[in-house]
């Protein structure tokens, strides 16, 4: 498959989640936040950073990028979008994923090896887990705290939208506990921790992300 | 406002100048006068005010760095590419890369403002980086702060790390080491220093000068405004005749995204070929970075200071010129390549205007609105300051202090006494779990990091197919450096290289920050001729060359300096990083062994100043062929060693509980001879490592081969650290132990 | 040319740590009776022109997209008294 | 119960990185003809009893050692108009 990984000025760990597409066995293509081109790719993954040095809010600068309106449309048509920390900040800026992330409760950025219980594994992000499969992924933000409204929180369990659940601990707040979830079709997925950190051994905490990028598969199950 | 150009200066050569003010002394003066022949502009006397200043001109301290250029230019792999003198060292490290590394201090700006104190620190050693062409890969932050319980340090410490991890992790740089340490001697005066460490090819090396009659002078970037020109507000108060100047920032704020563009961007012109040269703007911003690139470069420079863009339209040109805003760089570029190197920064929404051009006379001539303001022969700016010979002299008081020996202290006796002295000082200060610090930092961005925090050395894959990697650590213990700065000095080298090569590289270079008090003591002036002594002479036996540095002086409260702090990062390299040996104990069942010699070296150790609050004494030997002989070991020893720990502060009793810790893997071990010695002596050039039982042959062989004393300790596994017949402790409570002291100091 | 404030707000329901944080450090440094703390932001818009009606319908629609997550934060646009611009 | 607002922005002459973010994202939103923007913090605080000069002053204790850094920024305490609170 060919994985589009959309660089913002300010993004930084474009290059790592090119990485994690590779090793995935998929086709990584580097997207330009200034062009209204996703060129022509299946999949596409918004990473890791801080977008326009996020001063203002996470990703609410980043949101209005040109090649953004390609997005929200490929999304809308169930193209796989998986957003990462700053990536998962601009979905939600975007409309595309419900709620917003704010200031982690200890008002510190925190880089962690963190547990994970993957709870959603239809999403086309996860279908290489299994539900209730624990997995270590790094996370690293300062304004990872997921928050919404009650109703929307009930939504989201109820339709079994939490894709990702934080373990052993809530290390920023977010409520329910909540660190990642996807759209009603499930091809669209914000995540705060960071799976392209955790695909090599040698420079992460074991290879339990790759899962995310395996699960791509030519369709899609939303697409069927 | 009246504008004071060359032709008033000619016209009205006795107007007296605010010099004084300016920090300038009257025979510095003078011999501007001389040079010039008339006397200087005040935006003239701004630039040679600013640019001989001690901070730029390093006029204390050149006499005795200069023997640090004495030392062959040469690692254990080659030629360096650049030494000392360029923005930062370059030396090869195999397969057409090259490496270039430099630690730098923000002490006194982090004192005032922590947070941008530290934030601007950090941008500024990654400028440098960047400026010899290679891409930054990591940071480092080497941190001294008063005593922990001390007020003022919960208002420096957490700035600091915010203010460093605020910067480096929205540049997507790894913080891959560092060290915190606390003493009163910093409570008035905290060090900030900061590493960057960048990699390139061979080919893209780039040096700032500016050659060839008719490039253009571009500066890209931020835009200039008042920040860091406090100083020169009394010419602009002078230039400003109606009620003086408009306010001044007192501090510099940093912008990070600007940074991170510049990066971006500056790689790209550098790839696209086009760059003739380039420097940063760091302190004394534009007269520092143009007399700089016309010094030495082969013609001159013509600059029209107006075009520069302003943040701030009120500014002088004195106040231009001195500027020390952030985020700015100064390119020099072929006519034909301007269009495509505006493009880029056009690309990356970075701005960037053309401000002058290389000449072919040898004069630096800056005009303002038509009129010249400047012209100067630029190396009399750059590199022909002033050179002081400071008086030097041993302090009275050192015999006594050196007489005053730790040895003599009383001890803990029963194996009870032991084991309550061990936790107590896995809990102190200096030695407990850094965790709360460095998990504000970003250790995986880029997806190189090989080893960082709590490993003894960062490791950073450079070349993801052949696996070349690079390690780097930073180490000082300002109490060894204080009680003889001559041997502390190399011990603060020996750790380092130590801790490079527990990882499995090769040590190659280094690079210091000399932290110390007033060069116009001539006891701190002693210490610091001791300390580059120490550094020559062992960088020398060891074959590595000193490739930069800096130097920061003054730093002290009221009349009490910092304990001599010269703080010393050496960077190795490793072949195959997939190698490289792990800090700390894997799993059950191996064999736990010491290396080197231990002996009755308690004073300036750890325990003296925790148990005791005693400083006094000799610190340990500084045996530069027993720690090189222990290095080719322990980089002999990769592929078979399976974790290897440096043996530093703290001694045995914390390299063990550190091990344990790593994993959650106990050992039980046995101590022959005095036990307390054993677990709390520092002496230097030892390292705790483990084998396979089956392996246990090849370290008795290495170690014979290379001379290093080897004594087996006992076994690693269980949940418990026990040593024979003193104590047993279970793992949950040296962790408690370890881990509480900064969350319960810090919140 | 006219200066316009745009006050942004984290609305009631939704937690707020940094006031909370402020809120908590209060007593610690000696003040008594401060029953809640808040925190938002602040944009100080300098406009050329006039603050006309239109202007300030193009600054609230400017609040809403981006100086504001309406998700989790409330706005208020006002123009200040000269005097209150002075800083 | 009395709302006390204090309003903390960064000092004119210091960079103001947020601000600027803000400024420069405005004309790729298609709003023009803003000169300069500013971004600062806004706390409401909720104090007990009136907002008499004492509790005033307190406050502005409060906002020099505790909301505002002097070094960078300025500080300003008003109490809003009752509808102005409403939010
Ligand atoms: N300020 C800091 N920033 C990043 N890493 C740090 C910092 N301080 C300490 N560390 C890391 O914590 C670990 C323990 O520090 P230290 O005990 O000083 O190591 P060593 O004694 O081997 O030099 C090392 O990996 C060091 O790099
Ligand atoms: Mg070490």
């Amino acid at each position: 498959m060919r994985v589009g990984v959309v660089t913002f000025p300010g993004s930084l760990d474009d290059v790592d989640a090119r990485r994690a597409v590779r090793l995935a066995g998929h086709e990584a293509v580097a997207l330009w936040h200034g062009d209204h081109d996703l060129q022509g790719v299946d999949a596409v993954v918004l990473p890791g950073g801080f977008s326009y040095g996020d001063y203002l809010r996470c990703g609410a600068i980043a949101r209005f990028a040109p090649v953004m309106t390609e997005v929200v449309d490929a999304a809308r048509g169930g193209m796989p979008v998986l957003g990462i920390c700053n990536g998962f900040q601009i979905l939600c800026e975007s409309h595309l994923l419900p709620g917003a992330l704010i200031r982690n409760d200890h008002r510190k950025f925190g880089c962690l090896d963190q547990r994970l219980v993957i709870e959603n594994d239809k999403t086309a992000w996860t279908s290489s887990y299994d539900a209730g499969q624990e997995v270590t992924i790094v996370l690293k933000n300062g304004e990872g705290s997921y928050v919404a409204d009650q109703r929307t929180l009930d939504a989201l369990e109820a339709e079994g939208r939490v894709v990702a659940r934080y373990a052993d601990g809530n290390p920023n707040g977010s409520q329910r506990a909540i660190a990642g979830v996807t759209n009603e079709a499930g091809n669209v997925v914000g995540l705060m921790p960071h799976p392209e950190h955790a695909v090599e051994a040698l420079c992460g905490p074991g290879t339990d992300g790759l899962g995310f990028f395996t699960s791509l598969v030519e369709k899609s199950p939303v697409q069927r | 406002m009246q504008l004071d150009t060359v032709a008033i200066a000619a016209a009205d050569p006795d107007r007296d100048q605010p010099w004084r003010e300016l920090g300038l002394k009257e025979d510095e003066y003078a011999r501007i006068r001389e040079i010039l022949g008339r006397r200087p502009t005040s935006s003239e006397l701004a630039m040679y005010s600013v640019m001989w200043s001690e901070h730029c001109s390093y006029k204390s301290s050149k006499v005795h760095l200069k023997q640090f250029g004495d030392l062959p230019q040469e690692t254990p792999l080659g030629k360096t590419l650049a030494g000392i003198g360029e923005n930062a060292g370059v030396i090869d490290v195999g397969q057409g890369y090259a490496v270039t590394f430099k630690v730098e201090s923000h002490n006194h700006p982090s004192y005032v403002e922590p947070y941008q104190g530290a934030a601007t620190g950090v941008g500024g050693i990654v400028r440098d980086i960047l400026a010899m062409g290679a891409r930054p890969v990591a940071v480092m932050d080497p941190l001294r702060f008063g005593p922990l319980d001390a007020p003022d340090t919960h208002r420096v410490l957490p700035g600091v790390v915010a203010g460093v991890g605020g910067y480096g992790n929205c540049l997507g740089l790894p913080n891959i080491g560092g060290e915190v340490v606390f003493d009163e001697s910093y409570l008035g005066n905290p060090l900030v220093n900061a590493l960057c460490v960048g990699v390139l090819r061979h080919e893209d090396l780039h040096l700032a000068k500016a050659s060839g009659v008719g490039n253009q002078v571009i500066l890209y970037g931020a835009r200039t405004g008042g920040d860091g020109i406090g100083g020169v507000s009394v010419l602009a108060s002078e230039t400003f005749s109606e009620g003086g100047p408009t306010k001044r920032p007192s501090v510099q704020v940093g912008d990070p995204f600007m940074e991170k563009l510049l990066i971006e961007c500056t790689l790209e012109v550098f790839a696209a070929g086009l760059v003739a040269g380039i420097q940063d703007l760091g302190g004394a911003g534009l007269s520092c970075a143009t007399s700089e690139l016309a010094s030495a470069g082969d013609g001159g420079m013509h600059v029209e200071l107006d075009r520069v863009p302003l943040r701030d339209s009120t500014l002088a040109p004195e106040e231009i010129l001195m500027s020390e805003s952030q985020e700015r760089m100064m390119a020099v570029v072929e006519p034909d390549d301007v269009e495509a190197f505006l493009a880029i920064c056009a690309k990356w929404e970075v701005e960037a205007v053309v401000i002058g051009e290389v000449t072919d006379g040898d004069r630096l001539e800056i005009d303002w609105h038509g009129e010249r303001v400047v012209d100067v022969p630029p190396r009399t700016v750059a590199h022909e300051g002033p050179t002081y010979h400071r008086p030097f002299e041993r302090p009275a008081g050192q015999d006594a202090l050196q007489a005053d020996a730790a040895e003599r202290l009383p001890r803990p006796t029963s194996g009870a006494e032991l084991r309550s002295t061990l936790l107590r000082l896995v809990a102190s200060p200096n030695l407990c779990d850094r965790s709360w610090v460095t998990d504000q930092y970003d250790r995986y961005v880029q997806g190189n990091t090989v080893l960082a925090q709590p490993s003894d050395s960062g490791m950073i894959r450079v070349d993801e197919e052949t696996n070349l990697g690079v390690a780097v650590s930073t180490d000082c213990n300002g109490r060894f450096a204080l009680l003889d700065p001559y041997a502390g000095a190399q011990l603060a080298l020996l750790e380092s290289y130590r801790n490079v090569s527990t990882g499995g590289a090769t040590p190659l270079a280094i690079s210091d920050c000399l932290n110390f008090g007033s060069p116009e003591d001539p006891a701190v002036m002693w210490q610091f001729a001791e300390a580059c002594r120490g550094l020559k002479d062992a960088c020398a036996e060891l074959g590595i060359p000193v490739t930069g540095g800096n130097v920061s002086l003054y730093n002290q409260t009221g009349e009490t300096a910092i304990l001599p702090t010269p703080v010393v990062a050496v960077l190795g390299v490793i072949d195959d990083v997939t190698r490289r040996t792990p800090t700390g104990f894997q799993t059950s069942g191996e064999r736990v062994f010491l290396l080197g010699e231990t002996r009755e070296e308690l004073s300036g150790s750890e325990w003296a100043h925790v148990v005791h609050g005693h400083v006094g004494g000799l610190p340990p030997r500084a045996d530069v062929a027993a720690e090189q002989a222990l290095s080719r070991l322990l980089v002999e020893g990769v592929g078979f060693l399976t974790s290897a720990h440096d043996l530093s502060d703290g001694g045995l009793a914390q390299a063990l509980a550190e091990s344990c810790l790593r994993n959650d893997v106990g050992a039980a071990v046995a101590l022959g001879g005095d036990a307390f010695v054993a677990l709390f002596s520092e002496s230097a050039a030892r390292a705790l490592v483990t084998v396979r039982p089956g392996d246990t042959d090849r370290l008795v062989a290495l170690a014979q081969e290379h001379g290093v004393p080897l004594t087996p300790l006992g076994e690693t596994g269980g949940a418990v650290l026990a040593v024979e017949g003193q104590f047993d402790i279970p793992l949950t409570e040296l962790r408690e132990a370890w881990t509480g002291t900064l969350p319960a100091a810090m919140g | 040319m006219a200066r316009v404030v745009v006050d942004v707000m984290p609305k009631p329901e939704i937690l707020d740590p940094q006031g909370k944080a402020v809120h908590g450090a209060l007593p610690r440094l000696g003040f008594d009776g401060v029953v809640d703390v808040r925190q938002g932001k602040r944009f100080e818009l300098e406009i050329d022109g006039e603050a006309t009606e239109e202007r300030l319908a193009e600054v609230r629609r400017m609040a809403e997209t981006l100086l504001s997550n309406p998700v989790i934060e409330d706005y208020s646009v006002t123009v200040p008294e000269p005097d209150e611009g002075q800083r």
